[in-house]
């Protein structure tokens, strides 16, 4: 172990799943022979068969629901959206059906798909291939939301995303995919749901996700050297929440920043911000910062899109701000 | 036993008797104040198409509908006691009460639900048609919609997927003529809808829905043929009788051409073939619908007499009862505020 | 005047400007001769012809699609969406072409068109026709959106939304329409973007739009016999978001609720939370308490479905608990 | 002048040479690590249907592409040096390096817009089709995309209101045979594409599209008909001589296809009838490719020796200038903890 990439794990999760569990069958654009477009499901296809790693036409709208349906007929469906941009067309089915047909039917049936895609920054795709919309999926009461910023978690999230009840939407990051990590299998993972601390300081909390989990971890290096000790806590789920973790560590630290790619305004920065507020309140000594992707659409220019989402020396300014 | 005959026409003539009262008797339900809201679309009309194409499925076959889905659910075998339960929102009904008209649906016989969003379950049934392939069962998948529907985008790539993959899938057109106020030729320039469904590959037919015998002889071909990895696309060409929804008059329809197509009945016409065939005459088909009727009555008294549900189940199955449920904004206010209130 | 309903000033706001101006076109399903679902439109092809009160077929991508091609050719249209709980469907023609054309294009050329639509509970409509999805609208930049609450913002908000240069989106909420109040046309409107004070009080600040304004000042009213007094704060565009209006009372009472139709969690609340947080942080006694939309589907049942939302009770009863 | 003849042949000749060679650079420009990323889609092979459809188009007329539609602007006139700088993200390219090659566009030649989402501009062409009929001018817009964007629902939609609002719109489908590494046949079960526009009231046309002249006059017929009201779908079948984006070797395809589809090229084929027509030599065409070369090189170092957006840009255009930019995430910090940053 110790150099299996992000990609190597989620596609090792993949496949242990579908060999435990002869209903899991894959479902989406170019999952099958291409291997997906950033190489996740290399191979599957031979391992599994074109009847259960299934390409799909260019549909998304019908790829969810197809998922759907095909959930609530006893199989576990992994559906790929390419890029979580393209989330827009299918949120109908995803908001509308998806997600509310265990209610609606009075707890009749759940429909325990996965939606797998990716977002993010970092390739200079513009402005319809780089965003960060997880907020819209957090949004949504009956989706469950998990974004993996490490290569276990990317095993082990996804691993148990696929034993979930309820619809899982799955956010991969794309610029993480050649990260390498240990990817251990055998100890049992973190339960799902839990949050992951890998930096403790007694200055100020930093909570975050995703590719900004690297980006705090690096903001916290620099802020050691100033005498800043920062926790980090990597969310791992955002639902489920764990907000225990987050309200342990901020109360003890007394400061909290935020920090999520998406656009800040109405965004998951301000959920965690203002839920960090409204848990935490006689604790903050100061008001808890939303570092988050800025409120505009992507550019191409790769320096202004390095600049349109938080960077490590962003987290950093702001975390000596506050400690100023 | 109510039927004087054992024809496949009186079994239909029966179905769609029920639908048809059943249909008025949910008009009666909102008339007393007893619905759960005014969103109610009646199938009267359209009780050929659920019959026809419902009697040709099977135990274990699984199908969607859109919103005006009374009458293919009752033709699948639904009691008519929890839908109107369910009509009335009620904790008795199908979905105990949180779904509604719009919303029903039961597992147990194949109803993957009604849906609210126009085209919204017809992706579903690609999704099943897969789950029969991946179990080699011999099951289909039904997804019942208006001719409003084949404005849906969704639909086409659906069916595009359904004759790429050879889906045991079929998708059935209830050509009523309107969505809403707009007749069919305001919302295309090309109404043979089916010549669509051919031209994604998938067999296409068009039928008469007054006539409930070629309606169930025509699904019966599209559905055999479904059952063996050919899917198929069926327009029921018939008249929705009322308004859209309970509220709607239909002021945008003129009056000879509503008389017109309410003459396209299919319950009359089956009724009169079966007099003309000599397999019932007046009376027994009189005393089959009065035993119709007094069935169908008793749905509004249960429905009435069934109770709300309960408050406190408005935060269960948000998700598997295995996790907790959300935290209520009224718990989460006690707590963030630090003082926890007394019950 | 006096009497004039909400729906009526939302169709005078359309019939003014589309005699103002020819470019100003209606296009969505059932505006012409059905009037639209809630009556808005009616009437309004007789008077304007058929070529500018498009009906259209249930096709709601392409009805946002078209208004987007329309807008960038020269015409100021006005797409109808007969309920918001579809806007997932649009979400891409929305959120990927019309808020991101001006950028995406280095500011070419903008999309000034409306979607307008009603959201909201209230009708039993169930959980596919009752949501309240303006999060969804305000987590994308490039999109403006407007809420009116009473009569006179129906008629000028509308009015003014038809003269952005941007495309808006213009949540109507369908247990309005057949409110009554004062039609003003004659004095000039407030400004586009400025949010309305109509109760003021020195002990907290209730910050909210849409119909939860109508609760919010029952709630005042009941709050006011305990002797408690509130500011109300009708926002009338969440894009722009009138802080400044929200920060002058905040500061000065200390205390704020936000209410929200929306579910909770990353919802619109989330940010008021957040924002009003950051802002006015060395005000507030107390944190800022969210009262919005429960995280679950909007039931049919009518006891479910009034319970699933804010209630002017549970606002009060918020503002009895801060200041207990 | 640099054209020996003036035949249309020749004319489109010289188009189609500069976009092959365009794209030739586009590719090098990539090489060179100056692009904006790597997702630049070529469109060698598929310069018959920019230039076939393009140079039947007038001023005034508009379209939108798909993310493969550098040759299609080009046929329409645009000036390669600023495409190239949009396309390594730069400052003077056509959208100010904020949209790149995926979101090219031009207001004053028409091009309202290249697009990443597959099937994204297609209803664009419906609005501004309405427009073109609301200003009871003549112009046409015309939609250009992908086979794979027949997967898209919204393409059926948007062809349905334009059979029925009798629009003066085409829709192009550049049929290159795959979608990624997906070949049609893989995606479809019925690849005659344009049946479905016929079943959809429009009129339909398939052409080859190794043959320019075979498809201007096919676009020719159904664009004088859009003009006329009566919108069109052709589909131009044509092969994607490279890979789906710059990093794609395209694995899934064997050899000998590829040999195959390569032999369909719509330039060489040209240049062949231009020789045997005796309308052109070998040398004149020599001397043409070579000027075209030299206009093309130049636009590499054009584009390299541009200037990157400032930063300060990056706020401009969310909204419209008369309007207040979004606060940035560091002045809102600032701001919120109270201590105004020195610059
Ligand atoms: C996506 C969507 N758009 C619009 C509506 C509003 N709506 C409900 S039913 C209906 C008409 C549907 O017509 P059709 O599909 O023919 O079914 P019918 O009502 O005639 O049975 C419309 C427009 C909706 N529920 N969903
Ligand atoms: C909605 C959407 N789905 C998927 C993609 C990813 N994608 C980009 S191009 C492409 C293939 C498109 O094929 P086609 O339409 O035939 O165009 P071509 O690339 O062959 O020119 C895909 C799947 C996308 N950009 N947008
Ligand atoms: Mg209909
Ligand atoms: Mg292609």
């Amino acid at each position: 172990m110790g150099n299996t990439t992000y990609r190597d794990a989620l596609r090792k999760a993949l496949s242990d799943r579908m060999k435990a569990d002869p209903d899991v069958v894959l479902i989406g654009e170019e999952v099958g022979r291409y291997g997906g477009a950033y190489g996740v499901t290399k191979g599957l296809v031979d391992e599994f068969g074109a009847e259960r790693v299934i390409d799909t036409p260019i549909s998304e709208p019908s790829i969810v629901g197809a998922a759907v349906g095909a959930a609530m007929s006893g199989l576990r469906p992994v559906a790929e959206l390419m890029y979580v941009d393209f989330i827009g067309m299918t949120m109908d089915q995803l908001a509308n059906q998806a997600a509310k047909i265990r209610y609606m039917f009075g707890g009749q049936i759940g429909v325990p798909m996965i939606l797998r895609t990716q977002g993010g920054t970092g390739r200079s795709a513009g402005a319809q291939h780089s965003q960060s919309l997880e907020a819209y999926v957090m949004h949504t009461p009956g989706l469950r939301l998990a974004m993996p910023a490490t290569v276990s978690d990317a095993y082990h999230l996804l691993q148990q995303s696929m034993a979930q009840p309820d619809p899982v939407v799955f956010i991969e990051h794309k610029a993480l995919y050649a990260t390498t990590g240990e990817l251990d299998d055998k100890t049992p993972a973190a339960p799902w749901g839990k949050a992951h601390v890998p930096h403790l300081g007694n200055d100020l909390v930093i909570v975050t996700y995703s590719r900004q989990l690297h980006y705090a971890l690096l903001a916290a290096e620099t802020l050691a050297k100033d005498g800043i000790e920062a926790t980090i806590i990597d969310l791992r789920t955002l639902n489920p929440l764990d907000i225990d973790t987050i309200r342990l560590h901020v109360e003890r630290c007394g400061r909290a920043i935020v920090v999520s790619e998406g656009v800040m305004t109405a965004g998951v920065a301000a959920e965690l911000a203002a839920r960090i507020s409204e848990e935490c309140f006689d604790f903050l000594e100061d008001p808890v910062i939303r570092i988050a992707g800025e409120d505009i659409p992507i550019s191409v220019s790769p320096l202004l899109e390095t600049n349109s989402v938080p960077t490590p020396d962003l987290i950093a300014e702001a975390a000596r701000m506050m400690l100023s | 036993m109510r039927l004087q005959t054992n024809s496949r026409l009186a079994a239909h003539y029966h179905l769609m008797r029920r639908i048809r009262t059943f249909e008025e008797r949910v008009g009666e339900l909102f008339v007393r104040g007893q619905s759960a809201g005014s969103m109610l679309h009646l199938s009267i009309g359209e009780e050929a198409a659920a019959v026809g194409v419902g009697s040709n499925m099977r135990d274990g076959d699984t199908f969607t509908t859109h919103h005006r889905g009374h009458g293919v659910f009752l033709a699948r075998g639904a009691d008519p006691r929890l839908m109107m339960a369910e009509i009335a929102g009620k904790e008795t009904g199908y979905c105990s009460g949180k779904g509604g008209s719009m919303h029903i649906a039961d597992m147990k016989l194949g109803h993957l639900g009604a849906n609210a969003i126009v085209g919204g379950g017809i992706p579903s049934v690609v999704g099943a048609g897969l789950a029969a392939r991946h179990r080699k069962s011999d099951n289909i998948s039904v997804a019942f919609f208006g001719d409003g529907a084949t404005g849906q985008g969704i639909l086409y790539e659906s069916m595009n997927m359904a004759a790429l993959w050879h889906l045991p899938v079929l998708f059935v057109c209830i050509n009523n003529q309107y969505g809403m106020g707009t007749r069919i030729d305001n919302a295309t320039a090309a109404p043979d809808l089916h010549k669509r469904a051919v031209s994604f590959g998938l067999e296409g037919a068009q039928v008469d829905g007054s006539d409930v015998e070629t309606v169930a002889e025509v699904a019966g071909d599209l559905i055999s043929d479904a059952r063996s990895g050919k899917p198929g696309f069926l327009v029921v060409d018939c008249y929705r009788f009322y308004g859209h929804a309970r509220m709607d008059k239909s002021p945008y329809r003129d009056e000879t051409e509503e008389a017109q197509g309410r003459l396209r009945d299919p319950v009359a016409k089956a009724r009169q073939t079966l007099i003309s065939r000599g397999e019932m005459n007046d009376e027994s088909l009189d005393e089959l619908d009065r035993q119709i009727a007094a069935e169908m009555d008793a749905t509004i008294d249960f429905a009435a007499d069934a109770r709300e549900p309960q408050l406190d189940s408005i935060f269960d199955d948000v998700y598997d009862p295995s996790t907790p449920p959300p935290e209520s904004v009224r718990d989460r206010l006690a707590r963030v505020l630090g003082r926890a209130r007394q019950a």
